[in-house]
């Protein structure tokens, strides 16, 4: 069973949390030890308590845990916002001012005063840094690596922010030495590291699906900022004219689709992302696409709702949205990556689809995906195609001619001699308004025959386990794939299998016999009515037996399903 | 004359609707100017006049209600050498579509804006549109209409829009005039082309907007932002003709970075896989 | 079995049809027939072909048949636009030019040139009252009847439009005199009068959702125009000042949900009426309904999508959208009325429950509905009582107030001394932004207990036949209730139940055990993947065994029930 | 002074900010013109601004980002009574919100419009927004924005708004006067209110405001629409003070008919029976 040391960083927004996550994270994993991070803030740019949760292991990590080992506050919020994930083993080392005794909480505690430390160096601004120069020397990253970051993240910035924060890195290593002299229970977090994966990547789910996007071969990105989408944008902006990519943040999400349909018509390959409530403006028009038959990519971050909800949280309760949204029938695809691999992976893959039977396919992802990173060791961009799907017409070109397969070889106008249409009522062959009962028959009937062709090629779902043993399945989808793995592998029973669907719409029909296997079928799903168990009902007619649901806008930890499972499970049947 | 453009279909407009002109007058522009129907793409939403491009030969999407001038952006950043004529409704544009509009004036991409101009909606049978005029009564504004009239050009000139015009259906050489400076105009270019509705208008006829319009005299100067707006704030009398013109504002297309060094259109590219590889490295 | 007379009348927008549809329903009701009537109609204002359906009965007759006896054709168009519904009996009458015998059809037919008789009298725009004469002859209408109706209708425009029209009546009443004499057959058309039903109420179903909506207390209408709701608004506008009711034509749909909402804050009763397509755009909003738990009732006119798809046209496709419109979970009701009876009594409730449990309430109705009629006596007016459900608020009152009903005490902004809050983050019992996970977690499980008291309150569905003896069970929902009814009369077998849904969602929980009755239970519903009996499937977990779907964008007719129920049961099981 | 309006909460705006000034402001002013927090609605959208009602007493709609100005026109239809305070952000307002921004105005309803403009997405983390300078540079607007920028007075003055004031919130007395110029106008009241977001726009600070604005001369006319436009028009100093009036324009309120007979709030009112009797009897 995997062991690692949980280390959380807690305080307000403004106070630096995130460099030193994102520091650290990579100064652990070059000195060859494995991690992961999760974030979780408030919806506010000042003040406030956020944290970040860091896992270190000699093993690969890669899902959140509730129980905090080592805690790093840096405001009097931290205590009392995280204690219920402390226990009387949690090493808290911080100032005095934030350690709150009066919580009479038992825990261990190093006093370290970082604020008078800092301020020796110059601003209180470089606790975080001292902070992090502490704990890296806890693990014993070697201290060049710190530098070297320290080095290229401010580079810049020059040297009069190098130099002191190179000497805050120093302070917090020596303050570590110290530490370690005095307190024999920082030996215990002392942990093999592995060479292997010092040259790893260390991506973010807003990376891996931004970096998706460009190996997917997006040419336009259109969005409106929102909640936890917005950091895609962000990404592939930087990247925009490096990439032969336009990015632009338009006025709204109903002129973003508008735009990114515009751009599909005309042969680009169109992105938008959003957020649920972002994502309901676009509603008219991902039901225009259906219409049009134009490929685009829809990211939707998921956050708890209804209405603005909690713009920060996350959830998983989005999906009935994107699957109905759009008035009339059509066919769509919709993706739930279950990992920064799946996020990489099934973005550039959505492109492809998109182009080759012309609908839209959404990405649904999370805020605690997008937020969540871990090193893995490399994205394979051999097999990289990026067929384009289109033709070069001629004269009597008709868009939307009616094939055996359901699919009208797609034109652009400017390519070629043809003209092509693109209209919103129903239909003929040329893209004529029709008002023709069996036109419209026929052009159902088309959008018909290309769920079936999509149903064909969808993603199987992942099962792990011995089919033959299993008496109990976890079924799940999108973001809990690995908080589940790890889960099950602490409860270690083989008569439990796991069937894990990173596809969502149309589900593969291997999912019948998956579920026929399992006596009983426990659905776990962020959200409080069991979405995905009734999208797998009406798909293939088979009943869910039990249900997980968390529905708090916090994530689901590995601890709550080692808890919930065991539960649902000694519930009987 | 504009046979290039013509379309055998049956025209779905009523007799006597404006909308028969402005075809006529935007199929023999664009013949004049040399277009042929494969360059162009006609953008439009719903609405009668949203109908427009499938009376006549061209590439086109008629999409949503109030979204075309997004649509119409798209494409151009897709591929700025395709000519763009994005055309529908009073009430498409300014109601439904009246965010885009806004906005649309501030990208100043290089497409041609006909707003269809009949103070009513003419598809959905004759509720009061945002232009129409103070006391127009319907079946739905039953007391008459309550709400201060849109002003298209005054608001397109309080954006510094680049270009801004008002023509009338009736007078179909002038008009195409206007039309013609307007597409080969670089940057967004409006026109609130005043257009009757014969079906339930019965206010703004051909003869009230002849009797209520003139033409700006030579004199105008069209760069001069705060006598163009004097002119489009006078709603009294409609001015017809080039109201405002603002050469020095950079396109949209202008302004996108990754055709300065580069023209193709999107479609014609492919992604740059090393580049990518690199990108990727980084993040080790 | 009921026994009707099928009179169809076919010509171009702006001739007039509607007039005479009018017109002739309403004269032969005062005769004492009774009559059913539906139009269809293209998307255009003049031109092209549309028509109307009117049948004639000594019985009540309630739906839509295919089969023509009588046609008026106004246009060349009208017999090939209609060919398919006309048979070997069918008689024709009209002009010669529009008889096309090009076509080689074989029906009967009288010519009677009306564009020549209508410009004695003045205008060919008297044909079609002309027509109407003759019609009314036909059925032995009181003439007197028409020119009541003829000066009732034009008393604005005066004499010099009412004399030739009367001119035109009596002109019709001559031909029909002659008619009667040459060809024997025009007797068959002859039916026995039914006094008592001279004076009852012929509505259709826009008028009948309008005058539920104002005996439901409507307060505030507003709406943007979009075929098949456009009427319910113009209708509400012409009756405005007399019931103190504000009707807003807003700038777009987005405003009009927000507004409705701020106006359902402050007080109002709200109602919004679109079609799927502008629904859309109220997605986020009707999401923002849930989260404040405001009251609003949401008129969806449904037609043939996706996007502009055929907007004049009918189908039962929103059906998905609606139930899943909006991030994130909250309680809502659906009703989708089966009759006209059913438009007005429910458009009334759905008021009266929108503000008991505070929840977004929806009428799904149809093109189909929406344009058809039919008498009926009257309309029960004597149960209204139309409760406020809010409260006089005192100093310290709290608008999300945690209750164990899940229903807190609704204030008003301006009763009572206390403060309203609104807030569409997650948010505290006053109305403050939350982020804690507890507040989330009991927000959530308001709403769920919202939605279990709006489902123990909803209403069971319609069985109709007798549940000892059914094999079979016809489900339903909506509009096609009346279509179904008079089918199964038709077949007429006791081993056929018939069960309909006039509310949706939520189903009520008899709903298991009328499907157990049953040993085939067939759904029928006129889109193509069968929206409600995944609904069904998903709430009470009973597949349903078969789906009679249409999708050509035009209505199921009785005969198309009778020739598809007869193939399911045929077709074994 | 403004207890009345004081909540016992912690503000979850960066020190410094200048909505800080703002929220004083408002509160001071409404306790000086005698409002008690019952009378009042403050109605807002999403952004920083838009959590503007959290910290004050008083009632409130926290709506939609984009929307409040809708909501606002529904709350004062249903309830005249009420007095309406309606307050986001340059993005909400003019961005996401920008269609109802132009129609609200055609209305005219008796509501006060404070637009916090920071020209920036504060909430977001450092977007620009539809104000933001020509070359403003971002994380996502990474050469610089390319936009027009949105001049809202500009256009609130070209649909003849009735009431188009600019105030920069760095001067906390004469804001004041403004913004009760504007309470007390009858219709709709436009304050472009400049207040500087000190974690995101390093460029509009509150020096640069200072600097970069003048307040109006006595001898300005307000009452007159093209000399008001010239100086909306002028954006490289800005004009703080009452821009333009239109006291001739009626209310939305006004023009409903219903309020004409019976001033009663909607809530107090009930359904008259015999009326939906009588007109059901007419269709028979
Ligand atoms: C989202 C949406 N709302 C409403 C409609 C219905 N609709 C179609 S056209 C139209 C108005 C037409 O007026 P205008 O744009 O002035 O065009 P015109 O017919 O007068 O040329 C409306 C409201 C729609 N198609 N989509
Ligand atoms: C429909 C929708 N889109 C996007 C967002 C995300 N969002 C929240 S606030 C904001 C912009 C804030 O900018 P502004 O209105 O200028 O307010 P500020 O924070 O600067 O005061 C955005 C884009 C949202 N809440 N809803
Ligand atoms: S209704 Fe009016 S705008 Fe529409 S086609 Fe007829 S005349 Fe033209
Ligand atoms: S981010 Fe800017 S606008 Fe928001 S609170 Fe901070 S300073 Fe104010
Ligand atoms: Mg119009
Ligand atoms: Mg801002």
């Amino acid at each position: 069973m995997t062991r690692s040391v949980n280390l959380a960083i807690s305080g307000q927004a403004g106070q630096g949390i995130a460099t030193v996550e994102s520091l650290l994270t990579k100064a652990l994993k070059r000195s060859g030890l494995n991690v992961f991070a999760s974030r979780e803030y408030m919806s506010r740019v000042r003040g406030g308590i956020n944290s970040t949760a860091i896992r270190v292991s000699s093993q690969p990590v890669h899902a959140f845990e509730d129980r905090i080992d080592i805690l790093i506050p840096l405001s009097d919020e931290a205590i009392p916002h995280l204690q219920h994930r402390m226990t009387n083993n949690t090493l808290v080392i911080g100032e005095k001012a934030f350690l709150s005794m009066d919580l009479l909480l038992s825990f261990i505690s190093i006093e370290v005063p970082f604020t008078e430390l800092a301020k020796e160096i110059g601003s209180i601004l470089y606790s975080n840094i001292i902070a992090l120069g502490v704990i890296s020397s806890i693990f014993k990253v070697e201290r060049q690596i710190l530098h070297d970051l320290i080095e290229f993240t401010f580079l810049k910035k020059g040297d009069k922010v190098i130099q002191p924060n190179k000497s805050a890195i120093n302070k917090g290593y020596e303050i570590g030495a110290e530490l370690e002299d005095k307190y024999e229970i920082l030996k215990k977090f002392y942990m093999n590291k592995n060479p292997e994966i010092k040259n790893d990547l260390i991506l973010d789910g807003t990376e891996s699906i931004a970096l998706g996007a460009i190996a997917g071969g997006v040419q336009y990105e259109c969005f409106y900022p929102m909640a936890p989408s917005t950091g895609i944008g962000t990404f592939l902006a930087q990247q925009a004219s490096k990439f032969g990519l336009i990015v632009d943040m338009s006025e709204d999400e109903i002129s973003v689709i508008n735009k990114a349909l515009g751009a599909s018509y005309a042969g680009a390959r169109s992105l938008v992302t959003t957020s649920g409530g972002g994502f309901s403006l676009m509603t008219e028009a991902i039901s225009l696409a259906g219409m049009l038959e134009l490929p685009i990519v829809v990211v939707v971050g998921q956050r708890p709702g209804p209405a603005t909800g909690m713009p920060t949280r996350t959830t998983q309760e989005d999906l009935r949205l994107v699957l109905h949204a759009g008035a009339g029938f059509f066919p769509r695809i919709i993706f739930a990556p279950g990992c920064i691999e799946d996020s990489f992976y099934l973005t550039q893959k959505a492109f492809d689809l998109a182009q080759k039977y012309q609908v839209p396919v959404f990405i649904l992802t999370d805020q605690y995906l997008v937020d969540s990173y871990y090193n893995l060791p490399f994205l394979n961009l051999d097999s990289l195609k990026n067929e384009k799907f289109i033709v070069k017409t001629d004269k009597d070109y008709q868009r939307f001619k009616f094939t055996k397969s359901g699919i009208s070889p797609r034109g652009i106008p400017g390519y070629g001699e043809g003209l092509v249409a693109a209209d919103s009522h129903t239909h003929t062959e040329a893209g004529m308004i029709s008002e023709d009962p069996e036109i419209r028959e026929k052009s159902v009937e088309k959008r018909l025959k290309k769920l079936k062709l999509i149903k064909d090629a969808s993603i199987p779902p992942e099962f792990i386990g011995d089919a033959n043993k299993i008496k109990y399945q976890i079924v799940s989808w999108g973001s809990t794939y690995y908080i589940i793995k790890e889960a099950l592998d602490k409860i270690n029973r083989s008569d439990i299998g796991f069937l894990h669907f990173s596809q969502v719409y149309p589900i593969h029909e291997s999912t019948k016999d998956y579920l026929k296997k399992a006596k009983i079928n426990i659905m776990v799903e962020q959200n409080p009515t069991g979405q995905f168990a009734n999208l797998i009902e009406n798909e293939i007619h088979i009943q869910i037996d039990k249900k997980i649901l968390k529905y708090s806008g916090y994530t689901l930890s590995v601890e709550d399903i080692v808890a919930q499972i065991t539960d649902a499970i000694n519930g009987g049947n | 004359m504009s046979d290039n453009f013509d379309k055998d279909v049956k025209i779905h407009w009523c007799p006597g609707c404006g909308n028969y002109s402005a075809l006529r007058i935007v199929k023999e522009s664009l013949t004049e100017l040399k277009f042929e129907p494969k360059d162009i793409v006609i953008v439009s939403g719903i609405g009668q006049a949203g109908k427009f491009p499938h009376f006549m030969t061209a590439n086109f999407y008629n999409g949503l209600h109030g979204r075309y001038l997004s649509t119409a952006l798209g494409v151009k950043a897709a591929n700025p050498n395709l000519e763009v004529i994005a055309i529908s409704g009073d009430g498409c544009t300014l109601s439904e579509g009246g965010n885009h509009f806004l906005h649309t004036i501030r990208y100043n991409p290089n497409i041609t804006n006909l707003i269809s101009n009949n103070s009513v909606y003419g598809l959905t049978k004759g509720q009061a549109s945002p232009t129409s005029m103070l006391g127009f009564k319907t079946k739905v504004q039953t007391f008459g209409v309550i709400n201060e009239p849109f002003n298209s050009p005054a608001v397109a000139i309080s954006l510094n829009a680049s270009f801004v015009a008002r023509a009338f259906v009736g007078d179909i050489e002038e008009t195409k005039n206007i039309l013609k400076q307007a597409i080969q105009h670089k940057g967004y270019a409006l026109i609130d082309m005043l257009s009757p509705c014969v079906s339930f208008n019965k206010v703004n006829t051909f003869k009230w907007y002849k009797e209520n319009s003139y033409y700006l005299e030579d004199s105008h100067n069209p760069l001069d932002q705060s006598e163009a707006m004097k002119v489009a704030l006078n709603l009294r009398k409609l001015a017809l003709g080039v109201i405002y013109k603002n050469p020095s504002r950079p396109t949209y297309e202008e302004n996108i970075q990754i055709y300065n060094s580069d023209s193709r259109p999107l479609f014609a590219r492919d992604l740059d896989k090393n580049k990518l590889e690199k990108l990727v490295n980084t993040f080790r």
